[in-house]
């Protein structure tokens, strides 16, 4: 047992640091510190800029445009990326359908979509949920009816996260009513251009649009842009789901605002003293560092035993409940530090001349605090996520 | 011992939920605050004849003479309906100050035209740099021939932009922390000197941050001795808060457990499920305790000193927690729709946070509350 | 509204604190703040001082043998005695049989039980648990059989507390196997000293022997000991479950005990200050100073509506459930500010002339926190409670 | 990054657990610790010869030259089993503070009767008033013609009823709370001016207070200068603790697993219910929390003095948290059985409560992880 990185590891986080630091536009950088949600352009910006250094696609294996990262570099590259404020990877292309078009995709699925993804040239979203089935996505109601060689899909999808960015949805569909409802579902990629489909922005309680509505109206999609077998969708995307373990903690990005949290404390005084001294708010801060370090040692321990060859099994569920606690319980912690200053919610325009409400650092903060009540959601929401290891890993 | 409301209470408590069931719809408020005011003034005025701005105010001066139970039976309801009018900054700390702190002249001067609505008043306390401590004065009052002229920066003054008079609170003597030495100063909120930056707030009111340049003011009272004043109003204030935060966790608590007895997933109400169910459960222990502690405010809000405070703290603990709790609470059990600017939910999550920064968090109070019941057992 | 004692109130403590003063022996107080288990005869001898001066049944209506106290006038009782260390009231004779007997007891058994109980003359306890059905209560099978005019009782109870004490237990059993489990219950008077009665005392974590295994076997009891009607049992033990919502919260026991926790917290010294000013602990102690205090005024708003004739509907779990996670909150605490004086565990017989080990105000109380583990399982556990709530309050 | 046992470090895992599954069953232990002494000497004396006792002590003094992982397989084991045989106190205390502290000699007079069980150290450190600061220690020694007098009184030293030796931290310059003067000493447990009082602690273990009036000493390595070996050993012996912890938590875990699936309420097995199924997934997140610190606090058991005690504070705070918690769910979860003496649960319980008063709880372990983690970063 040892906690060291490898010499050969720390070459590697020399690379990734040096490279951040010289190709991360700093005003990207800036952007993402100050704002929840980001234009288009500024993601696909860094992504091709990390895809011509031959990084566009962390977790794919070589053959395909990937970086064959074992798990410890993909925790460096995630570290130092986080440090830098670099924008989030877009996870729709590269963590979610691209290993699916890989696994399970036909060769020409493969030869199309995937280098469209690692060249960003089209931005994917997910087509799962639906006003009635959330967490519960068997009783999904969207129905794709065979017509030929196509399908013809009716129906609501909702929570699309950036389907008003997208080029292409990957979208659970009902081919078979009659089936059981795990069975009779099948895994479709719709372009988002085709006739009969609308999209219709839902905007949350931190005044942003990042989610989305998609109606589709007999929209027709070729049945050779159906993955795998008709029917067997479930599998794909149950696969889909556990194939984000190494990234669900979001231990790295919960560090750095971990320190922004520190600094922000360091800057706020309350009675002739810093607030990071101030023993209350000095506690809770403590408390939840050590939370956050027990997370990232599990999330390794994991990530070891995933390199070893052992498997992640549903105790990656742990890290997701205990990730989004972690981030709300922070985002929270930064709102309170700010005192009075979280209560301004005035959201400039870029470019506007206008200085901001209060210090710079309170830029963005209630957003993300708002935004962030939905990590607890999203994803299988953390009562579900407790429902699942009751079941699959305590046997109750 | 008396929890019962009196029969004229109960009259009032009537009256507010009738016109506020007709006219303060969700609907109504969303687009009120979307107005440049944030409110209305027709309301204002409503609220100015059915007596409510004057319920609480003296007798003498064109109030009807009610007490802290009058306020919290205004409070709950207006918190339900996240009534966005500046009742709180007008009256409750405006008039409160003006009622505890004026001269007779001024009493008889400024009360009467608030319980007829026909001036707003807005309180300046809070800086950057003093946090939460109310005795962390900056801004300097300078006597001048004709009264002071005011100096500093105030921040986050709650309902600034639509008020016609600042109560600020401002230095005399000395230095920073001191609590002697602190004055109250009415300045127009149209005066040379004056410099305002309006904004909205995350729960959708409206503020701002104001400079003072030597900007002229006359003293409310005593310009060396409002401190206990405004620890006293701050106190009353905190009732109301509180108050004003059971009625936003009572509309919470029900709209969930409306939402949970029909919203499905995996073919049964949510509500079937026992962990939803024991989620319900704590938010009304939450919503229950809240009470118990809004109402101790209230009943001690007129009591000495270092009870009243003790109530005072005790309560806005528990409404920070509280409140904090079931609001989160709420959006997590609506899912998705919990994170929507539709629905209302998630805007009273924000107005409970935002009772939870005035006068200072949780922990603020708990720290005060520990001060004053360590003294008292000792 | 108001908060106000009546001048009545309070002539009413002034004599409730002048008897307690003058009449509670010391050493009697002593014993009750250094120990979780009296000897009998310390309960014995405070009840009947209080019998003497008429208070030997707060609860009890005039006619009985009772005070007809109103809510208001029990909790100052309950203060004062709390305040002054006064053992408890033994809860099995007055709070929970007697009104009972009262309620549904033939005349004779009225004439016979009541002043018994008043006297003390019988003490006790209570036959509901059994190993297979602890919150379960309906799926008890301790069974009485018909034989002429008496029943001949046999089954096992468990979690009996002082039944190592007691004259008399009352006592559910099933007189009716083929019924519903909730029908066919009876509920029984038993004599402790009947033939085939056999008490088996059962150690708890605090190495204190409070509570006990009944074993019944073929006991042989008059039908005349029976309250109301066979096969009505379950409506008599809800009725006494349902009485005791003044006294569940426990608030002026752990107002008693918050008191001491800050006796003690001044005197232990941490790093040349007291505990009590050490930031952490005194910010522990005022959160749960002031969840008690929420408390306490809830359970005024309870008293005040039961007052006002309103009746108290299940609500009073509410009470049952923060009533008992304060007071495990309080007694950790204690043991928390012991520092490693929580740690020795010696329990010195009476009259031992070793010295206390560590300060005196260290003794009982690991005991005391261990023993308050129980609270929030007995009486229905504070799950079932919480589904009480949610069924009977919430509609759930 | 390599979070695996070794092969020679697996065989030792194999061993204790082989022996313990035999010899340490519940019921034994609960004959053990109801001797007169606490424990078993014949156990002892077993654990020397496995090898047990000197796996972690140096290779040069009869030891194994073992590191912090081989203690932490040991400690694992011994807290599933809730071993009462003074390990801890003889071997992670006594001897790491001969290991760091003693010179040359020293070492080689004590460690090799140590590792073969001739011998057993108990540490005496804590006193009345200093709570749990190291620092703060008021015992006096003073230099006599042959060595030390030891004057001064130390409280619940673990384990001193049955040792030989005891190490007494004593000051031999400087005032309370100065670093600097603190040294440590060998004082035979029988030696005049050495008074015990002997009792059972509420883990079931033995402890003792003990006065020290002009007690004879010899210095276990410098007399004034002891201290960071103190916090070395400390540290060290905090990660013990926790993986102890962590053994112990475990069979909370499991013990509480398999019943919730026998035990019937309602016509269910009581792990039916989703609010008893969420709280197993909880006591399960708080064992696999407190497993990954209790690793970080061994892998770092050996890191400079700030990096050693950051992970040590850390895991301390967690295991504070977690053994409480979990310790508490088990009995809750247990009902009126885990009230019961009779099982083993409570005594887990308790073990872990102990664990998490030893050396400071969680509070205090929070804010040296604040003093540390904030300097850095600053």
């Amino acid at each position: 047992m040892n906690l060291e990185l490898s010499d050969a590891d720390r070459a590697f986080q020399a690379e990734v640091r040096d490279f951040v630091r010289s190709s991360l536009p700093p005003e990207l950088a800036e952007r993402n510190r100050r704002h929840m949600h980001l234009a288009k352009q500024d993601y696909v910006t860094w992504h091709r800029l990390l895809n011509k250094r031959g990084w566009g696609a962390p977790n794919w294996p070589k053959e395909f445009g990937g970086t064959d990262w074992n798990p410890v570099q993909r925790y460096i590259f995630d570290e130092e990326c986080a440090i830098a404020d670099a924008p989030p990877l877009v996870p729709f292309g590269i963590s979610m359908v691209g290993p699916v078009i890989y696994t399970f995709g036909t060769p020409a699925q493969k030869a199309h979509y995937l280098p469209r993804i690692l060249s960003m040239e089209d931005w994917w979203c997910q087509g799962y949920s639906e006003p009635g089935s959330g967490s519960d996505l068997a009783s999904l109601r969207t129905r794709a009816e065979s017509d030929g060689d196509d399908y013809i899909v009716t129906g609501h999808k909702i929570w699309t996260t950036q389907a008003h960015f997208a080029d292409m949805m990957f979208c659970l569909v009902r081919t078979d009513a009659q089936a059981k409802p795990q069975e009779g579902i099948s895994f479709l990629l719709i372009d988002m251009k085709t006739p009969g489909i609308t999209v219709r922005p839902i905007i949350s309680i931190d005044e942003g649009h990042g989610v989305n509505e998609v109606f589709l109206d007999g929209v027709r999609v070729p049945k050779a842009n159906r993955i795998g077998q008709e029917g067997k969708g479930w599998t794909y995307a149950k696969f889909l789901l556990g194939n984000e373990r190494t990234t669900i903690a979001e231990v790295s990005t919960s560090k750095q605002r971990l320190r922004r949290l520190k600094t922000i404390a360091r800057a706020e005084m309350a009675q002739g003293a810093s607030l990071l001294e101030d023993p209350a708010f000095r506690d809770k801060v403590a408390a939840v560092e050590i939370e956050l370090l027990a997370l990232e040692y599990t999330n390794l321990r994991v990530l070891a035993a995933e390199t070893a060859g052992k498997g992640v099994g549903p105790e990656a569920s742990m890290l997701k409940i205990r990730g989004s606690e972690i981030q709300q319980t922070i985002t929270e912690l930064v709102c309170e530090a700010l005192g009075y200053y979280a209560a301004p919610f005035e959201h400039a325009p870029e470019g506007s001349n206008l200085a901001p409400l209060g210090p710079d650092y309170a830029q963005g903060r209630m957003e993300s605090f708002l935004y962030n009540r939905a990590t607890t959601i999203y994803g299988g929401s953390n009562e579900i996520q407790r429902n699942i290891i009751a079941k699959m890993v305590l046997g109750l | 011992m008396d929890f019962q409301l009196s029969d004229e209470q109960k009259l009032l408590a009537d009256s507010l939920e009738g016109w506020l069931r007709k006219q303060y719809a969700f609907e109504d408020w969303r687009k009120l605050v979307r107005s440049e005011l944030g409110y209305s003034q027709a309301n204002w005025q409503t609220f100015a004849e059915m007596g409510w701005l004057g319920v609480a105010l003296p007798e003498d001066h064109g109030g009807l003479g009610g007490g802290p139970v009058e306020t919290m039976v205004i409070a709950e309801r207006f918190g339900a309906a996240l009534v966005a009018e500046p009742y709180f900054s007008s009256i409750v700390l405006g008039g409160g100050l003006v009622a505890i702190a004026g001269d007779q002249a001024q009493q008889a001067e400024i009360l009467p035209k608030l319980a007829e609505g026909r001036i707003k008043l807005a309180f300046a306390f809070a800086e950057h740099g003093s946090r939460f401590a109310l005795n962390e004065v900056a801004t300097k009052a300078t006597k001048t021939g004709a009264g002071y002229a005011i100096s500093g920066k105030k921040i986050v003054v709650w309902d600034a932009p639509g008020a016609d008079l600042l109560i600020v609170l401002a230095r005399t003597a000395g230095g920073s922390g001191d609590e002697n030495g602190l004055g109250l100063f009415l300045v127009d909120n149209k005066a040379a000197g004056v410099t305002r930056r309006d904004y909205r707030t995350v729960d959708a009111r409206r503020a701002a941050d104001i400079s003072f340049e030597n900007a002229s003011a006359i003293a409310l009272g005593d310009a060396e001795a409002a401190f206990p004043h405004v620890m006293a109003v701050v106190d009353k204030a905190i009732a109301y808060l509180a108050a004003e935060a059971v009625g936003a966790m009572q509309v919470l608590h029900e709209t969930t457990l409306a939402y949970v007895k029909t919203r499905k997933q995996f073919g049964r109400a949510i509500g079937d499920f026992q962990v939803i169910q024991h989620r319900m459960v704590d938010m009304m222990i939450h919503l229950e305790s809240a009470r118990s502690l809004a109402l101790l405010a209230t009943l001690k809000a007129d009591a000495p000193a270092p009870e009243r405070a003790k109530a005072a703290a005790a309560a806005k603990v528990q409404i920070g927690k509280s409140g904090r709790w079931v609001g989160q609470q709420a959006v997590q059990l609506h899912g998705g729709m919990g994170m929507t600017d539709e629905l209302n939910v998630g805007h009273y999550m924000k107005r409970l946070m935002m009772i939870d920064t005035a006068f200072g968090h949780a922990d603020y109070h708990q720290r005060r509350f520990a001060a004053l019941a360590n003294a008292e057992a000792a």
